[in-house]
Order: structure tokens, then sequence, then C-alpha cells
């Protein structure tokens, strides 16, 4: 027996199963994108005066998103002939990465974080870029005329608003004084909803959000009017259910923690009173569900952005805005108020 | 139909079960509305029927992400290719159900020179819903009645390429339940 | 598939200078989910901006006119109602107006206005399927399922007096097939009041909508004097400021007695084509009401022989179809069928104009564009 | 060539420039308040397979056959647009009334099948039917795997009879199509449905009185509230018997409902009547036709035959 | 509720009569004869004079017909082919409706679409209908039919296959026909 034990420490004690343990718990989100994927069919069913999924799994169709996962399993791969084929079979892993890293620095509660790194924030959203990767990889492989055209509007705009979405980050970072995810949600401690000098680059950093998730009224690159699915149309069965479907849920609820992290106060209670230990995970996840709930909220009410007004908007409009909130948050840090 | 041949395993029963579960309730219904007929199959998606319900999302963009194909409307001659190419876009496990008298077989154009007589001519069809157009709710039976015809299937079955043989029908006398 | 004219597949070297691009050409259709059907439009594209747009028709093409010269008037109304499928009665109207004309029927007010109640009905169940399917191309999918609710009340009143829910076969030469049942008023009026309850909801939720304007606002501006030169029709020609409704200039049922106003648009882009097309419905909804009010008792079906022959001649009745002016040319030789009935169907000219409108403009441009052309596919192809 | 300058109107486009005027995030607003008013209310949708709408009586669902009433004319053939009722029959011949005189012929239905796959449901056959032979019926689920089945043959369309609802009363300010006087002449012996119209077998049992579904403008105050009673009391049954009846679709047709009665038409009663009561019987016989849009001639035709058998107090020759 | 104005009739509307008096005086010997049926003014005219007849119509201020409606064309079997053209004007609120015979052995006729440019798709209709060539037109290709269909649909000598196979069902009486036959 004791040798048993032995090798136990050696495992634990090796860096690489010590990373293979924490990124183990990034599974849960598929499970999560799920419970998303099912909420919003409901959301917009009811927001469109209809029911939604009934059927499926009995009580309100719960199994809707379930039975969609295993139908997904049984379809048939397709990989069109003319297409690039290693490059077009890596595209899933490289979108579903890029969105599912950005989880490793959000605290849950102050010891719930897989890593707490000192530069926490600027680790999130650097891994959440290389979606955009994943996207040109599918527009260029796909050997589609619509899938290129889709691919080429994606990147603009993933260019176009990361930009706004860090410098509204910046501003936090500015208030917070330290990287780490943690710490910024400890600056906050007192009453995170008062924190009216992050009011505007809230706003900003929610703006660059949605067109990051690529989400109507920014969802061009994959609007079925004109190019039906953008660079994914293509894609079939298991690799379309991760590249697209998954993918995009998951960058979804990983900006809405990012934003809750940094301007609802991650796993603070409204009221400092509420503090007990075991109930923060469920602070975070009431604010990150209610974020959620805005986001599918605009989603069902707004036409789509032309292309051409979407880059102008974020250029003229969101860059400008992001800098001028910067210069007014470090003119703020001057003064004693933060 | 895959010609891949499929060594001849038994699935176990639950395990079909299932799979046929699942693709019963994931229906991605794609949108070929041609002619009158698509207004009622829209009418379907749109609060009042509502085929959702049933567990079927309408409207997928591309024919790649979707398995069901309900051809609504009067297949004409020049349209006859395009359809034909689009049914071969889906991915294997796919149904067609043909809704209305013109896909059925021509129904009152059945003397004109530029239309097929029947969608049949060019897809194989598992479920005829009559009418002109018919009610959405004559869609809705249709579907229902497809996924009964699903849940009796056996999916090693399909995927050996043998024809469509209608299974018995199994199905709880409610559409719905588990 | 139709072959494409061959100087659209010379791809034509274009780029300043030192920047050498080359044309794409992009096929958008036949099965596409923005056109409503199968039209198809062959783009030119350089980069996302389009060169020229040609749209190639003739995918539900199923020869009309040559059927109906196998047919006799009571099938004919049937077929009919199968073109414009988004407006069952209004194509059945001009066609039992031009036997009238050429056999001198005399038609009883009531089937008049039953006639009118019926048609104003079918144009607002025409245009609550645009406003929901124009939201629906610019990518809000929400107002199109608010527009089918209201659809689906005025369909039940439509299913109650003909027993269907798109074709209805309900006119008949001489007045119609059968009278109305009891409580068809109260019926309709609540279809009607609950539509008067939701429009502001939609002009709210598209027309107010900043996104919406700017997708809309000068975009795709249509000449009125190109648009008459083609032949353009309905809300389309008078989104561009031309005050041309067939009810007012050659006024066919009893149009004439009811008060109602022509809204007209100012500048001719998508948004005035659209702002006219929902103040049309409040339009419809007026009409509707004053003549349920001065419905007159009396029978629903004039003299009419058993045996219905044409005597010989030639007649062009006119109709303002939801979507433009909808004409029967009918020629008879004194059968009970008609020996050659050429139809003027209003989407026909309406799109044959859209090259013009598509040129020099983007991708989702011609999107929003199409979708304010307002065709149904049918009524172009026959 | 001169350019034709376009009739300009002085309309006030105010409306139009209100709205087009760019307004700054207050149209954003407001469509969210909206969607925010629908999310809260309830929603409108039947849940078909469980709930199932009640359907007017005239709503063309699949069409039905009485087989007692077809006299094998053929004129639902000719007159069908699609061509797609197939009907054969043969001769027979009956014993004639006194010995001397011939033996009368008349017409046996062997087959008569409606193609539902071609049918493009215009009615026209329901409406040219001179023996009142076919109805609709708002049944809609008969979807099948194989479009062989669409075909339904005499048993099955005599299937759909159970299913037929009695026609809506009309509105009372309409009148049947006036006439100029018609010349007097006998009316011909037509083979003519028994004594009742509308013959549909009301599952909520045998009614006497003969049932009649047309709302008589000038009749008594008497009479209309009995056959209120009686439509509406068949209508509720209905309901009843849709709602529950159909909970599960069946595979097949739905089967004939067990508590509707063999379809034998309700008796008229045997003894003579009185004059004005056999004038009254004819003129709501009359006034049925028309509302059913038969050919004025036959409604006249029927009226004159009414009066006559109710006169004579003899019932029906069906049968 | 809309405050648009009630939308009076156009100022200058003219009565058919009066309007076909224009027409024939503007014609003159270019038009045969005149005439108006049901409130529309018809105009008959020779093959070689419609474009000119057209460029009136749609040139002359007091005619102004600026509003095309629709070309088509009529297969009388004996008397050959006749094109119909009609067009209106918006301001006088009038109907013209151009009538041309044509011989049944390849028919041409001068395209219109130099003066009515919503012609061509109506023109390419016809040829593809009728057989009928129209010189000067900018692509006269196949509108509604696929490239391989031979034959022109709407000519009386084009039957309709289904029909000719297909028995007809009413035909086939019982033994003796019952009072049949009346249709």
């Amino acid at each position: 027996m004791p040798d048993l034990l032995q090798l136990l420490e050696t495992l634990l004690a090796n860096p690489w199963v010590i990373l293979g343990i924490k990124l183990s718990v990034l599974l849960i989100l598929l499970p999560a994108t799920l419970v998303v994927g099912y909420v919003e069919l409901k959301v917009m069913a009811h927001i469109q005066h209809r029911l939604g999924p009934m059927y499926p799994g009995g009580f309100h169709g719960w199994a809707q998103t379930l039975a969609d996962g295993i139908k997904f399993i049984q379809k048939e791969d397709i990989i069109p002939r003319a297409a690039d084929r290693m490059v077009f079979a890596a595209v899933p892993f490289l979108t579903m990465m890029g969105a599912a890293l950005a989880f490793v620095v959000i605290p849950v509660g102050p010891q719930w974080i897989i890593e707490d790194l000192e530069v926490g924030i600027f680790y999130a959203l650097a891994v959440s870029s290389i979606g955009v990767i994943g996207v040109l990889m599918a527009g260029w492989a796909s050997a589609n005329k619509y899938s290129l055209v889709g691919a080429l509007r994606m990147a603009g705009q993933l260019i176009a608003y990361e930009l706004p979405l860090v410098l509204a980050a910046a501003a936090v970072v500015m208030q917070a004084g330290s990287m780490s995810m943690v710490d910024i949600v400890e600056s906050q401690r007192p009453f995170w909803l008062f924190n009216w000098p992050q009011g505007l680059s809230f706003v900003i950093f929610m703006v660059a959000a949605t067109a990051e998730v690529v989400r109507p009224p920014f969802d061009m690159p994959i609007a079925e009017a004109e190019i039906i699915t953008g660079a994914f149309t293509e894609y079939s069965g298991m690799r379309f259910a991760f590249g697209l479907f998954a993918a995009e849920y998951i960058a979804f609820i990983a900006l809405s923690a990012l934003a809750t992290t940094l301007f609802l106060g991650g796993y603070l209670p409204p009221i400092p009173a509420l503090d007990w230990e075991p109930l923060r995970p469920l602070w975070f996840l009431l604010k990150t569900s209610s974020i959620l709930f805005v986001l599918m909220w605009v989603r069902w009410t707004y036409p789509r952005l032309r292309e051409d007004q979407l880059q102008r908007f974020a250029w003229k409009v969101l860059v400008p805005l992001s800098l001028a909130n910067i210069f007014f948050v470090g003119a703020l840090k001057l003064t004693p108020i933060i | 139909m895959a010609n891949r041949k499929v060594k001849t395993i038994k699935l176990p029963k639950s395990v079909s079960w299932v799979l046929n579960w699942s693709r019963k309730y994931s229906l991605w219904m794609f949108q070929f509305g041609l002619a009158c007929c698509s207004i009622e199959f829209i009418a379907s998606a749109m609060p009042k029927h509502d085929i959702m319900r049933l567990g079927v999302i309408p409207f997928p963009a591309s024919p790649r992400q979707a398995d069901l194909m309900v051809v609504a409307g009067t297949v004409t001659d020049k349209m006859a290719p395009a359809i034909k190419r689009v049914y071969e876009q889906m991915p294997e496990p796919k149904y067609v159900i043909s809704m209305g008298s013109c896909s059925n077989c021509g129904g009152p154009y059945w003397d004109s020179y530029s239309v097929t007589k029947g969608v049949d001519q060019i897809l194989p069809v598992d479920v005829y819903v009559p009418g002109c157009p018919p009610r959405p709710e004559a869609l809705l039976y249709g579907i229902v009645r497809l996924q009964q015809m699903i849940q009796g299937e056996d999916i090693t079955e399909k995927w050996r390429g043998h024809d469509k043989k209608i299974p018995q029908v199994i199905g709880t006398g409610r559409a719905g339940g588990i | 598939m139709a072959k494409i004219p061959d100087e659209l597949t010379k791809a034509r070297v274009t780029g300043a200078g030192t920047l050498r691009t080359e044309e794409m050409i992009l096929n958008v259709g036949p099965q596409h989910p923005a056109t409503h059907g199968v039209l198809r439009v062959i783009v030119t594209l350089d980069g996302e901006r389009i060169v020229e747009g040609e749209p190639v028709i003739g995918y539900m093409h199923r020869g009309h006119e040559k059927l109906l010269e196998q047919r006799d008037f009571r099938q004919i109304t049937n077929l009919l109602s199968r073109m414009d499928w988004l407006s069952g009665i209004n194509n059945e109207i001009p066609a039992s107006i031009a036997v009238e004309k050429l056999m001198e029927l005399e038609v009883p007010p009531r089937a008049q206005y039953l006639r009118v109640i019926l048609a104003e009905i079918n144009r607002i169940l025409n245009h609550l399927m645009f406003t929901g399917s124009f939201g629906l191309e610019l990518g809000a999918s929400t107002p199109v399922m608010y527009a089918f609710r209201e659809r689906e009340l005025l369909q039940e009143a439509m299913e109650m007096v003909t027993g269907g829910r798109m074709h209805f076969g309900f006119i008949r030469p001489g007045g119609l097939k059968e009278d109305v049942p009891k409580g068809f008023a109260e019926r309709v009026l609540k279809g009607i009041r609950q539509l008067i309850k939701y429009i502001p909801d939609y002009e709210n939720l598209l027309l107010g909508n900043e996104i919406f304007k700017q997708r809309t606002v000068d975009v795709g501006i249509l000449d009125p004097e190109l648009a008459l030169e083609y032949g353009v029709s309905g809300p389309i020609l008078r989104g561009s400021g031309v005050p041309y409704d067939v009810r007012r200039t050659d006024p066919y049922l009893i149009y004439d007695e009811f008060d109602f106003d022509i809204p007209v648009g100012a500048k001719g882009d998508a948004f005035d084509r659209f702002w006219v097309l929902i103040q049309e419905m409040r339009e419809s909804a007026r009409i509707i009401e004053q003549a349920l009010e001065g419905l007159p008792p009396g029978s629903h079906l004039g003299q009419v022989p058993k045996r219905l022959t044409l005597p010989e001649g030639e007649i062009y009745s006119r109709a303002e179809n939801p979507l433009g002016e909808l004409g029967y040319y009918l020629i008879s030789n004194g059968d009970a069928k008609p020996y050659r009935m050429k139809i003027r169907t209003p989407s026909f000219s309406n799109v044959s104009v859209a090259p013009h409108l598509l040129k020099g403009i983007y991708v989702p441009d011609m999107i929003a564009i199409l979708g304010s052309m307002f065709f149904v596919v049918g009524d172009i192809d026959r | 060539m001169a350019k034709t300058e376009i009739v300009k109107l002085d309309i006030d486009q105010t409306p139009l420039r209100e709205i087009k005027k760019t307004t700054l995030g207050t149209g954003l607003l407001k469509g969210l308040q909206i969607t925010m008013r629908h999310l809260l209310s309830r929603s409108v949708t039947v849940q078909y397979p469980d709930e199932k709408d009640v359907l007017p009586a005239r709503s063309r669902g699949v069409i039905a056959l009485k087989e007692e009433n077809c006299t094998v004319c053929m004129l639902c053939a000719k007159e069908c647009p699609d061509w797609c009722i197939y009907i054969d029959g043969h001769k027979e011949f009956r014993q004639p009334a006194q010995e001397g005189k011939r033996a009368k012929k008349y017409n046996v239905l062997d087959r008569f099948a409606i193609d539902y796959a071609l049918c493009m449901y215009c009615g026209i056959c329901v409406e040219v039917c001179p023996y009142d032979a076919l109805f609709w019926t708002p049944e809609y689920e008969y979807a099948e795997h194989d479009i062989t089945h669409l075909t339904h043959e005499m048993d099955r369309l005599s299937d759909w009879m159970y299913t037929v609802l009695p026609p809506d009363e009309l509105d009372p300010a309409a009148t049947g199509p006036e006439f100029k006087t018609l010349p007097q002449r006998t009316a011909p012996a037509v083979a003519t449905p028994p004594a009742s119209d509308g013959e549909q077998p009301t599952p909520a049992g045998e009614v006497a009185a003969p049932k009649t579904d047309q709302g008589e403008p000038t009749d008594p105050a008497a009479v209309p509230e009995q056959e209120a009673k009686v439509t509406e009391e068949a209508a509720e049954a209905i309901d009843t018997d849709v709602a529950t009846g159909e909970a599960a679709p069946q595979e097949e047709a739905p089967q004939p409902k067990e508590e509707a009665p063999t379809p034998s038409e309700p008796q008229a009663e045997a003894t003579a009547v009185s004059e004005e009561e056999a004038e009254e019987i004819g003129r709501k016989v009359y006034e049925e036709e028309i509302g059913k849009g038969s050919d004025p001639r036959v409604a006249e035709g029927r009226r004159k035959a009414a009066v006559l058998r109710a006169r004579k107090g003899t019932r029906g020759p069906g049968g | 509720m809309a405050t648009t104005k009630r939308f009076p009739r156009s100022s200058e509307r003219v009565e058919p009569e009066a309007f076909s008096e224009r027409v024939r005086s503007k014609l003159g010997n270019a038009a045969g004869e005149v005439q108006v049926r049901f409130n529309q003014v018809i105009v008959s005219a020779e093959p070689g004079r419609i474009v000119d007849i057209m460029s009136t119509l749609k040139g002359d201020p007091e005619l102004r017909c600026d509003y095309f409606t629709f070309l088509s064309a009529v297969d009388l079997q004996e008397e050959g082919l006749e094109v119909i053209a009609a067009v209106s004007s918006t301001r006088f609120e009038n109907t013209v409706i151009v009538k041309v015979a044509l011989p049944s052995e390849d028919p041409s006729l001068a395209s219109v679409t130099g003066v009515y440019a919503g012609a061509n798709w109506h023109e390419r209709e016809c040829a593809e209908m009728f057989g009928i060539t129209f010189e000067g037109h900018p692509n006269l290709v196949k509108l509604y039919l696929p490239e391989d269909f031979e034959g022109h649909p709407l000519l009386k000598s084009f039957k309709l296959a289904s029909r000719t196979y297909k028995p007809w069902p009413g035909a086939t009486e019982p033994d003796e026909a019952a009072g049949g036959g009346r249709s």
C-alpha cells in the first residue's frame, strides 16, 4: 500500500499534473453552455410572446440543449473536398480554448480561483483574442465565398472592439492599482454599488463585450440574412456544435464574468452585512446571470448594424470615449476620492 | 447514404432509445419555403402555433446544420436541381417532410408545363402533409408523426444504407413525455 | 442552372494603380433566407461594394396564363389566389369584375360592401407579413412574431367566412359564394382593434429605432420618374412621392363611398416605403370600420345565369392589390373558358427596377433594399 | 422629350418628418420597454398536441361523403379542376310500384375516391353537388408516410361524416337572392334527401323536430330559441367531443366515435300536419338550401316537395 | 391618426372621350382607328409605327402617359399574333392600349425599351412565350423558362402534356349515363 501513497505524492508534486487538475476545472463550462443555451431559448420565446421548448424532457423542455448536444454527435462529419483538412479540423479547438482560458483568473470566491496571477486582467483579455485566429482559419479553410467574407468581417470587428475593451479595463486597473483580479474585487470592497467613477467604463465595456461576442446589434459576421453563418457555413455535426455554438456561449459567459468582476464587485455582497463565506459564489452567479439576461434582452430587440456603421461606431465613438474616460479616472486618481 | 459497411453490432436497447430521443427532440428545421405553403410554414414557428415547443428549432441558416428539410411549395423544373443540391449538403441522418399538394404531387399545377409533379421524384420523402396550404397544426401533426417514426428507428439500420422501412410506430400516447 | 450572361462572368480588373483587385461574382439565392422564396440575384462584388446586381427570376414560374385557358371561371378564381399568395381575395376581385363588366351583371350592394371588407382585411394581412419580414431581414426577429400574432386573429375571421386561411375562392362573378355567418362583424372588429392597439409597438420597435434609421434612411432612393417608367406601383411608388392609387384614380368596387387617405412618402428611400406600408394598415382599418357600419341587408349574389358563358369581347380590369396595381386583360370568344387572360402583376414591374437600385451599395444594403421592395415571388413569376 | 414632372399633391408629411428625426437613444429604450412588456405578459400559444382550437364549421379540412345521397351523376368529378375524384358506378333495376309499370333504373355507387395529395381544397365539388352528398369537415390530422394512403376510399370518406359540423347561422341581415317570379311547373319528384335537412347526425342523440341550422330572420320567437338551444347544445357536444376525443393523435384517421348513433336520419313525424305548418316547413327547407348556396331552382323544387310531403304526412322516399 | 389631408383626385382629370380626341389629334395618321371601351382608349397601329406612337404618348405635354402598365401578346391562330401594350397617365388618370397585328410566321417588332425602359422584362417574356423577336432589345434572353426548354408555351399550338395523358375521371360514366353529360 505505501508505494501507492508515495506514487500519489510524486504525481502531485509534478507541475504538469497540477496543471492538468486545474485545467480540468474548466470542464464545468460545457454543462454551463447547455444551461445558458436553454435559458436563452426560453427568454427569446417569452420575449416573442410564445412558449419555447416544452416537450423535450417533459417539464418545460429542460433537456432541449442536451438533446441538441447528443444529436450533434450522431451527425455525419462533412469536410468539403476543396477545404484545407488540417486547418478545417483544428478550428473548434482554438475557438473553444480561446474563450475558456479566460476563466483561469476569474475569482468565484477569494480562495475559489484557479490561479490568482498578478497579471490577471491582462492575461484574460490577451487569451480571449485567440478566437479571432480560429475564425480566420475557419473562413479560409472552408473554401466558400460566404465564409471568406464572414471571416474577414469577424476579424475586422473583433480587432476594432478589442481596443475599447482593453481601455475600459485599464481604467479599472488604474483605480484598483493592481492587475490581479482578487485585488480588483477587494478594491471595490465597501460599496461596489456606488462605484460611480467606473460608470462610463462599465457602459463602454458592455457595448464592446457584445461586439466581441458577436451578438446583435453587432452580429454582422454571422448574419443569417446576408452571408449564412459567416465563417462557419461549412461546419456541421460536432465541429459546428463546439466551434460556433459552444465557443460562442463560453465567450459569452466569460465576458459577463469579467464584467462582473471588474465592475460589479465579483463575489462581494450588495450590503457588507451579508458577507458570509459560503454565500460568495452565489453573489457572483447572481450578478453574472443578470448581465447575461440583459445581453439576451438586447439581442432580441434590435436590428443589426451595417458593417461600416459598426466600424465607424467603434473607431469614432468608443475609442475616443474610452480615452477620455481614462483621462477622467486618472485625474480623479490624484484627488482623494479614489 | 453512407456506403461505409457498419459492422453488424447490435446497439443495446437503452442506448438506441437515447439516441433516438435526442434526434427526435432536436430537429433543426431547414427553411425551404418556396410558395404559399412557406407562409403557413413560417406561421407554424410563430407565437400561436410555436413549433419550437416540439423541440424543432426553426430556421438554422445553413443546410449544413439542419437535419429536417420541409419542402413547402411548388417545385418547378428550374428549381429542382437547386433542391437536390441543398438536400445533398445536409449531413446524414436527415428527414424530409413534403408539405402541401404542390410538393406532394403537383397539386393545382398538375397540368403545368414547368412544374415537377411531386418532390418525391428527386428526394426520399418521410411524411406527406396534405392540404393546400395545410394548416400550421397539420404541419405540427406531420412533425409529431415524424417524431414517432424516429423514436421507433434503429440508427445502425440507417447507417447500413437500407432503404427506408417504416418501423411499427412506438410512441407514448401523448406526443410529450420523456 | 441558368447560364450567367457572359459579360458578367469576365471579372473586370479594377483598383487604383498599385492595388490590383479583382471582382468576385456572388450568387445570392435562389434559396436564401432573405429573399422571399426563390429570387436569385447575381451580384458582382468589388470588396464589400456591389458593382452590379441582376435579379434572375423564373424559379417559381408555374405558367398561370396557359392554365387559365383550360379552366372555367369558378376554377379560375381559385387558381388566381395562388399567384400573390399573401392577398387571395384581391387577386380574385378584378377577375370577377372583368366578367361582370363583360356580361353587364349587376352586383347587389351587400356583396359590394362585403367584397371591400374582405379585400381590406387581406391588405392588412399582406402588410403585416411585410412588416415582420422587413424587420427579419435587418436582424430584428421579434416584430415578425408580433405581426403574426395579429395575422392569426384576422385569419380566423377569414376562415369563419370562407373556410380557408390563405386561399379563399370566395368571390364569384355576380357577388360572393355564400353569405357571412353570424358574429362576423364582432370577430373582425376584435382583430382590427387589436391591430390598432399594437401598431404603435411596430412604430416604436422599428421606425423609431436609431439602428433601423441608420440602416434605412437614404438607402435605395427610387427616383419617381424612373419608377413610373418601369411601371412600379403600390406602396413603393407612393413611397417615392407619387400619389397613384387605383382605388382613387380608377375606382372599381365602391371605394369612392369611403373616406380614407393615401399615405405618400417624401424621399423614396427604404424608410419611406416602410412608413407608407404601416400607415396603409391604419387606412385599411378605417375603411373596414366604415364598411361594417354601413353594411346593408340584402342578398350575396345577383342574378347570375346557371351556365356562365361570356360574350365576345376584351377588357382590361385593374385593382389596387396590396403590392401595387394588378390587372387582367381578358379576351373571350363566347366560350365558358377565357380565350386569353394576360395577368399584369405588380411585383413583376416592381422588381424589374431593382438593378438601378443595387448599383454601388454594400451587400447588407442590398438585403435592406430588396426587403423594402415588398415583392412576392409567385407574383413575379406567375 | 419633355421631362414629365410628377403630379405633386400637397399632402403634409409632418408625421413622416417627425418620426424620421434622429433621436439619440430614446428609440432604443422604447424598444427595450416593449420587449420587456411582452416578456412579462402571458404567451398566446395554443399547445397543439394537447389543446386544440375549435374550428369554424366552414373550415375546409377534409371532404366527407354521404353515400346514400350520391346518385353517381359525376358532376363533382367533371367540375374538379385537379381531376382528383375517381367514381365508378353501375345500374340496377328497382321493382316497379305496380306490376304493369316499367322497372325503374337507379345508380349504385361502387367506388368514390378523392386523392388528397392532388386535391387543391377549392370546394367546387361540395358546392356543385346537386344531392348534397359532399360536406366539409374541419379535420386536418391525416398526414401519411406513404402517398398512396392519401387517396381516401369510400369507407374512409364516410368515416369523416361523423366529424361534420352543423353549418353556422347566417347573419340576420342576409336574405337569399331574390328572384323574378319563376314559371310555376310541377316539382320534379327528385330523389331529395329526407325531410329533415342538414342531416348531420347530431351526437347529442335523436332530435324529433326537424333540426334546422339557418337562423330564420322572420320566425316567431318560439322556434329560434328552441333551435338555438339545439345548435349550441350540438356545438357544445362537438367541443367537448373534439377537445377530449382527440387528445392522443392516433395512427390512422380518428375512429368513428362510439357514442355517435348510427347515421339514420331523424324520422319526420308520420301524422298529417296543418296547412300553414306545411308551408312554414317548406319555407324553412328553402332557406336552408340557399344557405348551403345550392342553385335557386333546386331549392324551389325542394321546397315544393317538402310542402307536399308535409301535407300528406308521408316519410321521405329514401331508405 | 395620420393627419395627411384627404387625398383629392388629380386636379387635371380628363374624361376618356376627351382624352381619346386628344390622342387622335396628336397621333394623326400614325394610328389606325381610336375607340373608347370600358373608359379606356384603344388605339390600333401598324408594326412599323409603334416606337414613335409610344414616344408621342410619353413625351407630348398634353398626353403625358408616363406610367408603363404592361406589354403582352395574343395568339389569334388564323389572324396571326397581336401585341398589346398599355400605358397610362398619372396626371390625366387615363389609360391608352396600343394594339399591333403581326403575321404568325417569324413575327418581329421594334423594341420600345428606348422609350420605356420598363418594357425590358415584358418584351423578354413575350419573346419567350410567343416567339416574337424584338429588334433593338438590350439582351433578349429567356426570362422564365430554363435554357433547355423548346417551344413557346402560350401559343395555341402548344398542348399541355398532362391533360392528354391522364384519362379524364369525369368521362368514365356508368354504363348508361343517368342524365349526365350536361356539363
